[in-house]
Parts: C-alpha cells; structure tokens; sequence
C-alpha cells in the first residue's frame, strides 16, 4: 500500500511504465528477453555518463565537456590496447585521464571562478581539437591483440545471459547511490548545491567538494568511453559529440533539479532507461526517422512537463 | 578578575576600499556575555565574521587564549573552538534538521558511512534542550523561519564550542523561545562558555549579558560593565545622541472604514475578517506561525484565497500584487533579502521599480531625468544613508535597505501600506525613524497595517490591535486596554474575556 | 574467443513470415541531413517499392554508438536483411558482428565494413573519386596553380578519403595547396571559411572542396569577392549540378547515391530470393561538368 | 583619462584590441579594409543571435533552441521566397514564426513550470525533427525569381561600403540598447534576472516579462535565419546546428553573467567581434583544422578567466 503510493509519487517511473506497456502492446517483440537485454545495454552507456552528469548538476553545475571526454579518453584507451599494453592498466589509465580533465574543469570552476556553463563549453572547444591532434582526424582501431580482444569483452561480453556494460551500469548507480546518501561527501553535494553559502558558513570547503564532483563526471565520462571503444572495437574522432546533451535529458528526466540540491540516482536510472525506451521504440515501431526527433523532442518534454515541481506553494 | 578568551586588536577591513572597521580592539572574556551594539552598519557583523574566518582582516591582530591565530575560513575557526549563529539564516533548507545540525560533522563508522541514527538521536538531543518539537528528519524548508532560528543555534550548540557567537538570535523568536535561549546561555556561562551577543533589543542586553561593547560607524566607542550601564546610556553611545521617547503614537483623526476583509480563507488562514479605517494603524500580533505573513501576502494577491476584499465598500479582486498595486495596497515584505530589494541593483532602480510608469517619457523612453529626482526626494523623505541614488543596494546597511523597500511602496502612492515586521534587525535610532514615518504617513491620512513580533512595538505605534493564532484572528484589542499579557493570551489561543 | 553467446532467441523472421511474404528490409543509414544521404535512400526506398519489399530506415546521425544501436533494433525488429551504410568502416564491425551472430545478412552501402562477413559491398570509392577531381584540376589548371582545399568534418571518414584521392592526384603536378581549413561540410561554413581565405590569398586559381555544400558556399564567397576561381566540389547534389550547369562551378563528382540504394536493395532481394550476388559491386563514379 | 580608465576596466574590449594587435602583427592582411569588412558581415549572424541570447541570459535563463529556430525560420523563408512570395511578407512571416517559437519556449518555462535549459533543450530536438520534416533533408534554394533576387540583397548587398548585414547587426544593437536601457521592460529584465521575487513582489508580471525575453530571443533567431538563407541563397537542413553554444560564448565574453541581472549588449557585441575576429584569423593564418579547435578552447578560456567575476571580496 505504501509502496504503491510512493510508486504513485514518482512521475518518471510511472511514465517509464506507461510507455513500455504502451509500447509493448503496439508492438510484442519489444518485451523479448533479447530486446530487452539491447535495450539495457544501449542505455549503459548514456547512464553512466548520466550518472557524472547527476553529481554535476546535484551541485547546481553541469558539464558539457563530457562528450568530448568521451572522445579522448576512447581515443587513448585504444591506442594504449591496439599497441598492446595490459588492458587494466590501459583502462586505469583511461579513466585518470577522464579524472583529471574533471579535476581541472572543476579547478576553472572553483579556483578560476568561471560559471560551470561556460568553463565546460571553453573545454569542450579545446577537447575536440585535442582529439583531432591525437588521433589525426583517424579512427583508431583497437587492433587484433590478444589484448584487444579481451578489452572488447568489457563491451560486447555477456556473464550468463546479460551484457557486461550493465553489470557496469549496475555498478555505477550502486556506487553513486551509495557515495550520495551514506557518505560526507555525498551529503556535503547534496548541501552546496542547495546552499554554497551556508555550507562554507558550517566550515565545508565547497570548492574541493565541487572539484570532486568533477572529477567524477570525468571520470564516469572516460568509462563511458572505454565502454564505447570497447563494444565498437575502434575509437572515433568524433565519439560521443552531443552526449551531454542525452546525458542532461536523463537527469532532468529523472526529476533532478537544475537548480541543485534536488535529485537522486535512481531517478537519472529511469530517466536514462526512458530515452533509451523510447529511442528502442521508435526504430521498433519503425518511426519514420525524419518524424523520431520530433517524437522524442515531445515525450520529452511532456515527461518533464508531467514532473515539474509544483511551483512552491509559498 | 575578567579572563580574556579572544582579543581582537587593531583590527581595520576595507570593502573595496571603503572603511568599514577602523582600527578597533574588542574582548571576549571567559564565561561571561559580551553584548555587541551599534546602529545598522556599525560592523557588528563585519567583526564577528573576520573573527570566525569569513572575511579577511585589512589589518588588526587576534589572539585565542594569548596565541595569535588567523582564520582562513570557517572550518579553521570552529576547529579551534569558535561557532557562530550568523544574522542572516543559513541553514541548507533542501536537507533535514538533523543533517543542518550536524552539517560538516557527521558520525561516522569506521567504513566512513554515515551512522543517521546516531546523527537524528543527538540532534533530538539539542532541539529539546531548545524546546523546538519537530522530528530532526524533517526538512528544514518545511518548517517556519521561527523554527529554523532555532535549528540554527542548536548547530552552534552542538559544536560545544568555548566561544559562541549570536548575531541577533531573537529576530524570528517568540518571548517564550527568547527565555529557553536565555536559560540554555545561563548554562553555557556556568560551564564556563564565553559568549558573544548581537542584539537591537536593549532589554535582552540587560537581561543577560555582562559587559557591552558599543560600535559606532567601525570605531569602538567604548567597552562597559553592564552595571554601569542603563538604556538611555546605550542608546546615547550607539547613536552620539540622546533619543526622545521610543514610541512616538500619534493620535490621528480616523476617518471611514477603507478596507473590509470578509471571511478570507485558504490554505493558510481561516476565516479572517477585519476592517481598517483611513488614517488607523492597525497592529497584528501572534506567535510564529501563526499565518500572518500569509494573511498579508494573500491580501495582496500571492496567494489566492477564498472571501470577499472591499475597498471603499466597494468589493474588488486581487490576483496579483499588479492588482493589488492598483488599487492602492502596497506591502513591504518582511523578507528583505529573499523579495524586498533587489541587491545588484542601484538605491533609484529600486525605489522606482514599482512605480515605472511614473517616468513615461517621450518615444517609449524613459524619463531618467524625473526618476533621479523623484528617487532624491524619497531618500531625503526617508533619510536614507547612501552615497546616493547610484549606490548598489547590497552596499547598504540592514535598516537603510528596509528604508529603501519602504520607499519602494510609497512611491506607488497607496492607500493602505502594510508592513511586516518592519523594524526586524533594524537599529533603535532606525527604528525610531521608522515609526515617525509611519505617524506622519498616517496623519498624511494613509492606514497601515504592522504586522510585528515586537510586542512592545505593537503596542506603542497601533491604534487598533489584531491577534492572529494557528491563521485564525483570535481577538482585537484597543490601545487601551491592551497589555502585553492579553495580547500572548489571545496569540496562545485562550479568550480572554 | 566466442563468449559473446547471446541467449537463445528467436531466429529472426523466417518462421514468422514465409519467404513468399514481402520481404522487410533495414537500411542503417549514416546520415539523413545530408543530401547525398537522402538521395541513398530515395533511390533504395523506390526500389523496394517496385519490387513490393518493405524498407526501414533509421539514421545513424553520424555517430557510431548510435549505429549499433539502431543496428540491434533492425534485428529484434526481425528485419530479413540489414543494408549498412557505415558511418565508419572500424566502427561498424560490432553492428556487422552483432548481425551475423543473429543470422541475418549484411550488404555495406557507400562505406566498406573493416570486419564482419558482409555478403555484398556496394560503393563507389571515395578515394577514386577525390582522384577524379584532382585530376580535372590539374587538367583545367595545365598542372600548375595555387588551390585550396576545404575539408569537411575533421575526422570524418568522408573527409578523410575524398582528400587523400585528390591530394594524390596533384602530388605529382606543380600545383600547391595554398590553404587547406575545414569547413565542416557546411554550406555557411565554406562560405565564411572561404571569405577568410580570399582576404588572405591573393592568387587562388581553384578550389576543391569535399562537397558540394562547402563548394557552393564557397562559390558565394567567390562571386562576392568577383574573383575567378575554378571551383570543383563532391557529391553531385541537385543544387551543385544547377551550379555546374549555369557555369559557376567546374565540376562536381558524382557518385549516384540513388544507384547506390536502388542496387543495393535490389542486390538484397536477389540474395533473399536465393540468387548468388557479387561480393563487391562498384558504383559508377562519374564527373559532372559543362 | 576618465574614457581611458573605463576602457582599461573593460577586460572584454581589451581582449579585443590585444587580441587584433597581436594578429595584424601576424599577418597585415587582418587590417585591410576588405578584411574588416569580411569580419564584420560573417560577425552579423552571431552577433544577431547573441543580442537574443543576451535577453535571455539577464532573466537568469537560457535559449539553446536559437539554432534550430534559426533553421526552421531560414527554411521557410527560403520556401516562400523561392514561391515568389513578396519578399518583406516573407520576412515578416518568418519573423514572426521565430517570434512565435519563442513565446511557446517562454511558456513552457513559465505557464509550463519549465527550466529554460531543459525546455528549450526539448525545443532543439522538436524543431529539428520539424525541419527534416519540412525540408525532406534537402537544402532549399530561393531560386532564381526576382524576388529571390531582391531578397539574397538582404544577405549580400552593400550600402555604400558596408554590407547590409552590418547595417541590420548595428540596428539590432542599437535596439536592444534601447529597450535594456531606457523603458521599463529593460528594467524589468534586470529586475527579474537578479531577484525574481522581489521583481514580482513590486507588482511585475514576471512571467509576461519572460514571455517577452524568449519571444526577442526567437525573433533574433529567425533574422539571424533570414540573413543566413539570404547571403547563402539556400536553405540547409543542419543551419544553425550549434550556433546557441557560439552565441553563449558571444555574451558571456562579452561579461554577462549566466545568473543573470547583469550584463551589457555592448558587451556582447565586443563577445561576438571576439568571436569572428577569432575565426578570421585562424583561416588568414591558416592554422591547422585539427588545431583551430584547440586555439579557440584556450582563447575563450583565457579570455572569461581575466573577466571573471573578482570573488566577492572578504
Ligand atoms: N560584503 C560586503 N561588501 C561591501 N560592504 C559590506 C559587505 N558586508 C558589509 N558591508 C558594509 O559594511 C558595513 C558594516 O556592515 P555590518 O553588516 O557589519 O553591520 P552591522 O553592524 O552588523 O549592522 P546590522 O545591525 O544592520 O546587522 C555596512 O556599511 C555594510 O554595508
Ligand atoms: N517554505 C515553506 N513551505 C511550506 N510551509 C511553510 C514554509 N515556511 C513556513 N511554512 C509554514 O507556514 C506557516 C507560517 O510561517 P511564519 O512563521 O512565516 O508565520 P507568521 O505568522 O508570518 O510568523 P512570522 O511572521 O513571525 O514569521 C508555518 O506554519 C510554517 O510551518
Ligand atoms: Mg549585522
Ligand atoms: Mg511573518
């Protein structure tokens, strides 16, 4: 009874449900096991960018920056695999990378002082030609190793019957959700986005706590990226343009608030699985693909529509 | 023998080059209360905010317990004993009391997660020793301001600190929290704590605290024991002057019922009814919480609500304060900085921002000229301290910001002006020239409503009193036979008659 | 190293519609903004509808993720065979991979796949064609002159290949590449793009750009500047070949994307009907000029 | 010595004139009159969009569907035009088209309940799915009529000298002066961008004032759409992709503040100069594809990290 109420209370989830019995109806082979494991496993990625993304925007921020991420992490993880190097190493390495570019985004946002928007879009501009200079405008190939191969597990492998990039997506949300509500620094997130000013005044430095914050949207950034080489056996010079914006959709979508201060995880999980949903349903339903964004751009919108914070009854 | 716990020396600031603090020392002594006093912008605020690492000192030297120490931030000064409840509130209102309280310093277990049932048990702890009953998981943005005052200074308590400071802790609270406080600073003293206490309210001074030390415009003007001291002394220190009576009540010939409020109902309050007469000043007392700053702003058309607003007889509707506006009902919010002003703008866009209207000028532009002038006479009006219209807002002191905010709905030209909690944090020499403009708004044949917690307030400057309990008006009184006691009867809920 | 055992599932199709039914057909289309693209598929969407099949298109927006994933929808969708247009010849190995494991067959369109078993490999070489329009240019320039390239989307694989053949083809002349910037295929782009080269070089005699809505920016660019440039562009749109016929530009190349479609969905019937198809079946690539 | 002193606390306007120093050093070519002229005209479609964005960015919100509007409102122009429709109807048309899409962003963000990004994030992929719609994916020509004729002047004419982009560009400045500094609704913008509250607290409809910034912010972008589809003779169906990031750029460079109540359109326009000077002299001094990207990441960085807001003082 209770739980059915606070199912009740979550817009997203309801709307996540709405459409997939919708959806099911029109079209039966969407419930298959095999498309519902597609789905899952195309949504990994968009969600662990997504969950970055969550943290960022907890603290009334965001990063657009991590698309390109993406980008240059995917790009080195596969020159590092194709010239034969240990995957856990190279993937270590990959996902430092990300981690640092975070760390120094969250350097221009704190000690820099530049807005989030905007120290982010300066290093997107900067990323994409770093890419280009990486990779000479090429794709990288992750080659035909022996460590090649097993790097293209972590993408296209499957324990028992499901893909590994959900484990990993599964991980992911445990991890965030767990930093986010059982620990400090999750705490001290949730209280700078709410109130920078009275969360310095309770002696908090607000700047590492965003610094940190970045790093991990990084960080989930170049996992994303290891994933996409991973699952595509190459890295593209322009992997991952646009991402951000998918990412930022499945947070809002999930009711977290752009302001700061308001969300949570699972919320960006189901808002992650709705794109993925309804991007799923659209090619199933065979959407003509010049009406799908128009499509989307109104289920979107609706969804948010339907979640919009009352306005503050005060 | 008085024990020095802080010594402040020589301490100067500058805000981009503007003196605020001039080469001034202050004392904490241990286990004694030192009251800080001074008009709005002394730097009362400025001083306890270099001491705890919020700004940095210009110039000047601390000592804790004789060893020189320099705050960085807040997080330096509290490790090394020092809490502040700060004037503005500051509380993270997305999270829950318990969290607030214990913000920065959460129990945790040896995995570094976060133990909340110890965190929500010791937060319990310090809202009973308050008196404040809500559950430490609540959300903070859903209980009333009064309420988060106190949640605020149960964060300072906690941190058992040996030094605490309190900028004006009483502003939200009732006369019934204000003496729990007062019990729980008695015990603090006898444990030895030294405390360090802001207030525009002189009788609290002489009620708790040991020794005072007067500001005035960034300079020390003196340090005193308090038994050398009385009111008038103070006041004459603060101010370089002596001030003539506190409550100047004025009687006014009143005119015909202007506004009739019938039965006004929403989710706030319950049938409300009352009446206002040209030139009266009606004063609406209650306890927190008990929905009068609803009342007000759903007269003016924030919320909606239910029953019938005449004005002149004359039933009129109000959606908006646009509406409200129009017809000649301004309000001054009690929330200065949340919706009264607007900081990043100039003393004249402020002033004028609800009466733009006024400076139509040729080709849709708009009449500067006239707007400069219109805004002098207003800050000359009011006396508003400011380097004049060009001055940004945030660069002015509490009471001068009210001004201005007052100035704002005068300018419209109303009717019916209502205030709320007009003088909270405002300095007595302010204060007393807030009340003068309401007497000389109201022999000007304007009626006011003064929605105030300050009883004394109320009952000096009404005309007419109104007492609101849980939304419901509980009573009106008349000036004279109002007394302090009748007026916390009604607000408590009990008929008096 | 075969651990990617997907689950038993339902063999796509066959049971469900008998082979006398009309055939479903996917086509994962790189792209849908570009006209060439849209030609692709006009061309693919006609056939199909002589020959009574079904064609579902889903548009890859350029970006490989998306690709696979539209990939893996055409095969739960238990389409009878998959048409790839790749956005990228490594990239698109998974989506190849994933469509062999689930037993459907696989034709590339346009760009090859670097892995995978692809029954058939329609195209007409970008490489080949870049050449083409390099070779005109140091035809009409006599082998000597300054020209500018304007690339398209660093990165691209388009880009990439359509520069490498033209680069080939003036390596051996003395003509010079004067500038070289990117104007990322973009019809604003190579007008502004171009308006800055002009102000910086004095003496252009042509201009290769990797398309045809870069060259007709360009071309705008040009005229204004009242500067006589050979101007050659790629792709042979409506609006380049109204272009090259009224004398502005040179020439354009094209590579007949609607015979690109229109071959391949027909390539997919045969193989479906149980004909023998050819493993690689080039396009024409012709120059259009005056 | 006063102007002198202004100008030195003008950190965008120093960039500028550093920033063209240091190029026509480089390359002399920079500073012939031909070349100015260049900058200027390829500035004007930015700078018109940014003027936009500028409204949009001092009510503390946000316009990300400025580029698709920009193509949507150039694709139908262009159709009307090539239909030999009379040229200013068609301008009006699309003008008003813009304006339009802008008030529906503007309600969705106020009668909606909206965050500006998100919604006008909805917007981008709605309208752009509504071109590919509109225009089947392929360009539109103006044709070759006397209309499209007259109406490619729009785009490529000259009045004396200057180019009449630049003319439509100063007007558009001057305007948006205008309405910031001497009416009420530019106070009112203001007002609302730094404390809503309070704003509405005075008696203002901020929502109608929200309304009105979007639907500026829509205009802007159509004319931005017309000037384009005029200068280009055509239409594409990518036009304006990205553009709203090049807009933000523009203004924030121009020292707006993204929390908006403070910010010039003198500054956006020093933003936008910024900008194109920018890109002319990465062509003139034919730097590297693969290395224009990275040049631009680090100058916008640079040049928001010395206009950066000095940290509140303490
Ligand atoms: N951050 C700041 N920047 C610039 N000026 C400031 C700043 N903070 C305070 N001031 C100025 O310093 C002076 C002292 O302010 P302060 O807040 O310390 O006064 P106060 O004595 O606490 O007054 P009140 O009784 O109204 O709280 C005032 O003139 C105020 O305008
Ligand atoms: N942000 C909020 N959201 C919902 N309810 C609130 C909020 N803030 C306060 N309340 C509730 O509104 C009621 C009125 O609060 P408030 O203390 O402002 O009343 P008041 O009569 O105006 O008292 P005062 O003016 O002394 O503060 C309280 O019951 C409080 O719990
Ligand atoms: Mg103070
Ligand atoms: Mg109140």
């Amino acid at each position: 009874m209770n739980y059915l109420k606070r199912i009740l209370k979550n817009k997203p989830l309801i709307v996540l449900i709405v459409a997939s019995v919708v959806i099911a109806l029109l079209n039966p082979r969407f419930l298959t096991w095999s498309n519902i494991v597609t789905v899952l496993r195309q949504t990994s990625i968009n969600a662990v960018i997504a969950t970055g993304m969550t943290f960022a925007i907890l603290i009334g921020g965001i990063d657009l920056s991590v698309g390109s991420v993406l980008g240059l992490c995917g790009a080195v993880a596969a020159t590092m695999v194709s010239s034969g190097m240990n995957v856990v190493l190279a993937v270590l390495i990959a996902l430092l990378l990300g981690t640092f570019i975070g760390y120094l985004n969250g350097s221009l946002i704190t000690t820099g002082g530049l807005q989030p928007f905007i120290a982010t879009l300066g290093t997107v501009t900067l990323l994409r030609g770093a890419i280009l200079v990486f990779t000479q405008g090429r794709p990288i190939s992750t080659g035909k190793t022996p460590a090649s191969e097993y790097f293209s597990e972590i993408g296209t492998g499957f324990i028992g019957p499901i893909p590994i990039p959900v484990y990993i997506m599964v991980l992911v949300f445990i991890v965030a959700y767990y930093i986010l509500n059982h620990t400090r620094i999750g705490r001290y997130i949730y209280a700078t986005g709410s109130n920078e000013e009275a969360t310095m005044y309770s002696g908090i430095k607000t700047a590492r706590v965003k610094r940190f914050v970045y790093a991990v949207s990084g960080m989930m950034a170049a996992l994303a990226g290891i994933l996409l080489t991973a699952r595509l056996g190459s890295a593209q010079p322009t992997s991952g343009a646009g991402y951000e914006l998918d990412a930022i959709a499945a947070v809002v979508l999930g009711g977290t608030s752009m302001v700061g201060g308001i969300g949570t995880i699972g919320g960006t999980a189901i808002g992650a699985l709705i794109i993925g949903v309804l991007n799923n349903a659209l090619n199933l339903m065979k959407v003509s693909s010049y009406y799908q964004d128009v499509a989307k751009g109104i289920v979107i919108l609706i969804a948010v529509l339907l979640d919009r914070k009352q306005k503050s009854s005060r | 023998m008085k024990e020095i716990v802080v010594s402040m020396q020589h301490i100067s600031k500058d805000f981009s080059g503007v003196k605020v603090l001039k080469d001034l020392s202050f004392n904490i002594y241990k286990g004694r209360v030192m009251a800080l006093v001074g008009e709005n912008g002394a730097g009362k605020s400025t001083l306890m905010k270099i001491l705890t690492g919020v700004y940095l000192k210009t110039q000047g030297e601390i000592f804790l317990d004789n060893e020189s120490v320099n705050f960085s931030d807040t997080s330096a000064s509290q490790s090394k004993g020092i809490a502040i409840i700060h004037q503005e509130l500051n509380l993270v209102k997305d999270l829950s009391i318990g969290e607030n309280i214990f913000l920065g310093r959460e129990p945790v277990s040896k995995g570094k997660r976060i133990m909340w049932n110890k965190l929500h048990k010791d937060a319990g702890y310090w809202l009973d020793k308050l008196g404040l009953k809500e559950n430490p998981r609540e959300l903070v943005k859903n209980i009333s301001v009064g309420k988060q005052q106190l949640v605020e200074i149960a964060k300072a308590l906690s941190i058992d600190a040996k030094v605490i400071i309190m900028d004006e802790p009483t502003g939200a609270l009732t006369p019934a929290e204000t003496d729990k406080l007062f019990d729980v600073i008695s015990d603090l003293k006898k444990s030895g704590k030294s405390i360090v206490y802001i207030s525009h309210r002189l009788h609290e001074i002489f009620e708790i605290c040991d020794d005072v030390t007067v500001l005035r415009d960034g300079e020390l003007i003196g340090e005193e024991s308090i038994e050398n001291l009385d009111e008038d002394k103070i006041i004459e220190m603060m101010v370089g002057r002596k001030l003539s009576e506190q409550y100047p009540r004025i009687e006014t010939e009143q005119g015909e019922e202007i506004l009739k409020v019938d039965n006004l109902s929403n989710e706030f309050v319950k049938d409300v009814s009352f009446s206002l007469k040209k030139g009266e000043t009606l004063g609406v007392a209650g306890l927190m919480g008990s929905e009068r700053t609803e009342l007000m702003r759903s007269i003016y058309g924030i919320y909606p609500a239910k029953g019938s607003v005449y004005l002149n007889g004359e039933k009129i509707k109000i959606n908006s304060p646009q509406d409200s506006l129009r017809h000649g009902i301004a309000y001054v919010t009690e929330d200065r900085k949340a919706n009264g002003i607007i900081t990043e703008m100039n003393v004249r866009e402020n002033i004028t921002l609800s009466s733009l209207e006024l400076f139509k000028g040729t080709l849709g532009f708009m009449n500067k000229g006239k707007e400069e002038i219109s805004s002098n006479e207003y800050i000359e009006k009011m006396s508003i301290k400011t380097s004049g219209t060009k001055q940004m807002l945030r660069f002015l002191s509490g009471g001068n910001q009210q001004k201005v905010s007052i100035a704002k709905s005068l300018m419209t030209n109303p009717k019916i002006l209502i205030l709320d909690e007009p003088t909270r944090g405002v300095d007595v020499g302010a204060k007393k020239e807030i009340y003068d403009l309401i007497n000389k708004f109201k022999s000007e044949g304007m009626s006011i409503i003064m929605v105030s917690s300050d009883i004394p307030e109320v009952l000096g400057i009404s005309d007419r009193i109104m007492v609101m309990h849980e939304g419901r008006v509980s009573g009106f009184l008349n000036s004279e036979e109002a007394t302090q006691e009748i007026i916390m009867t009604l607000a408590v809920g009990k008929d008096v008659i | 190293a075969n651990t990617q055992d997907q689950p038993e599932t339902e063999k796509p199709a066959e049971n469900q519609e008998p082979a006398e039914e009309a055939k479903t057909i996917g086509l994962a289309i790189s792209t849908l903004n570009n006209p060439f693209f849209v030609d692709l598929e006009a061309g693919a969407k006609a056939k199909a509808e002589e020959l009574g099949a079904t064609l579902v298109t889903l548009d890859s927006q350029d970006d490989s993720a998306t690709e696979i994933s539209n990939v893996e929808d055409l095969i739960n969708q238990g389409v009878d065979l998959i048409l790839i247009n790749p956005t990228d010849s490594d990239a698109v190995k998974s989506s190849v991979e994933a469509a062999n494991k689930a037993g459907i067959p696989v034709i590339t369109l346009d760009r090859s796949a670097n892995g995978g078993e692809v029954v058939s490999h329609i195209a007409s070489d970008n490489v080949a064609g870049g050449k083409l329009a390099g070779e005109y240019i140091v035809e009409l320039l006599g082998g000597k002159g300054n020209v500018v390239e304007l690339e398209g989307v660093p990165g691209a694989s388009a880009a990439r290949e359509r520069g490498e053949g033209f680069n080939a083809a003036i390596a051996e002349s003395d003509i010079v590449v004067v500038a070289k910037q990117t104007a990322n295929f973009d019809r604003a782009e190579g007008l502004t793009v171009m308006e800055n080269i002009l102000q910086a070089q004095p003496e252009i005699d042509a201009i290769f750009a990797h398309n045809d809505e870069m060259a007709l920016g360009a071309l705008e660019a040009i005229k204004a500047s009242g500067r006589e440039i050979i101007v050659v562009g790629f792709d042979a749109t409506d609006d380049a070949k109204a272009a090259v016929e009224s004398g502005e530009m040179a020439a354009t190349v094209e590579q007949l994307p609607k015979e690109i479609g229109s071959l391949g969905v027909d390539t997919a019937i045969k193989l479906l009907n149980g004909e023998s198809v050819e493993k690689s079946i080039p396009v024409a690539l012709q120059l259009v000029k005056k």
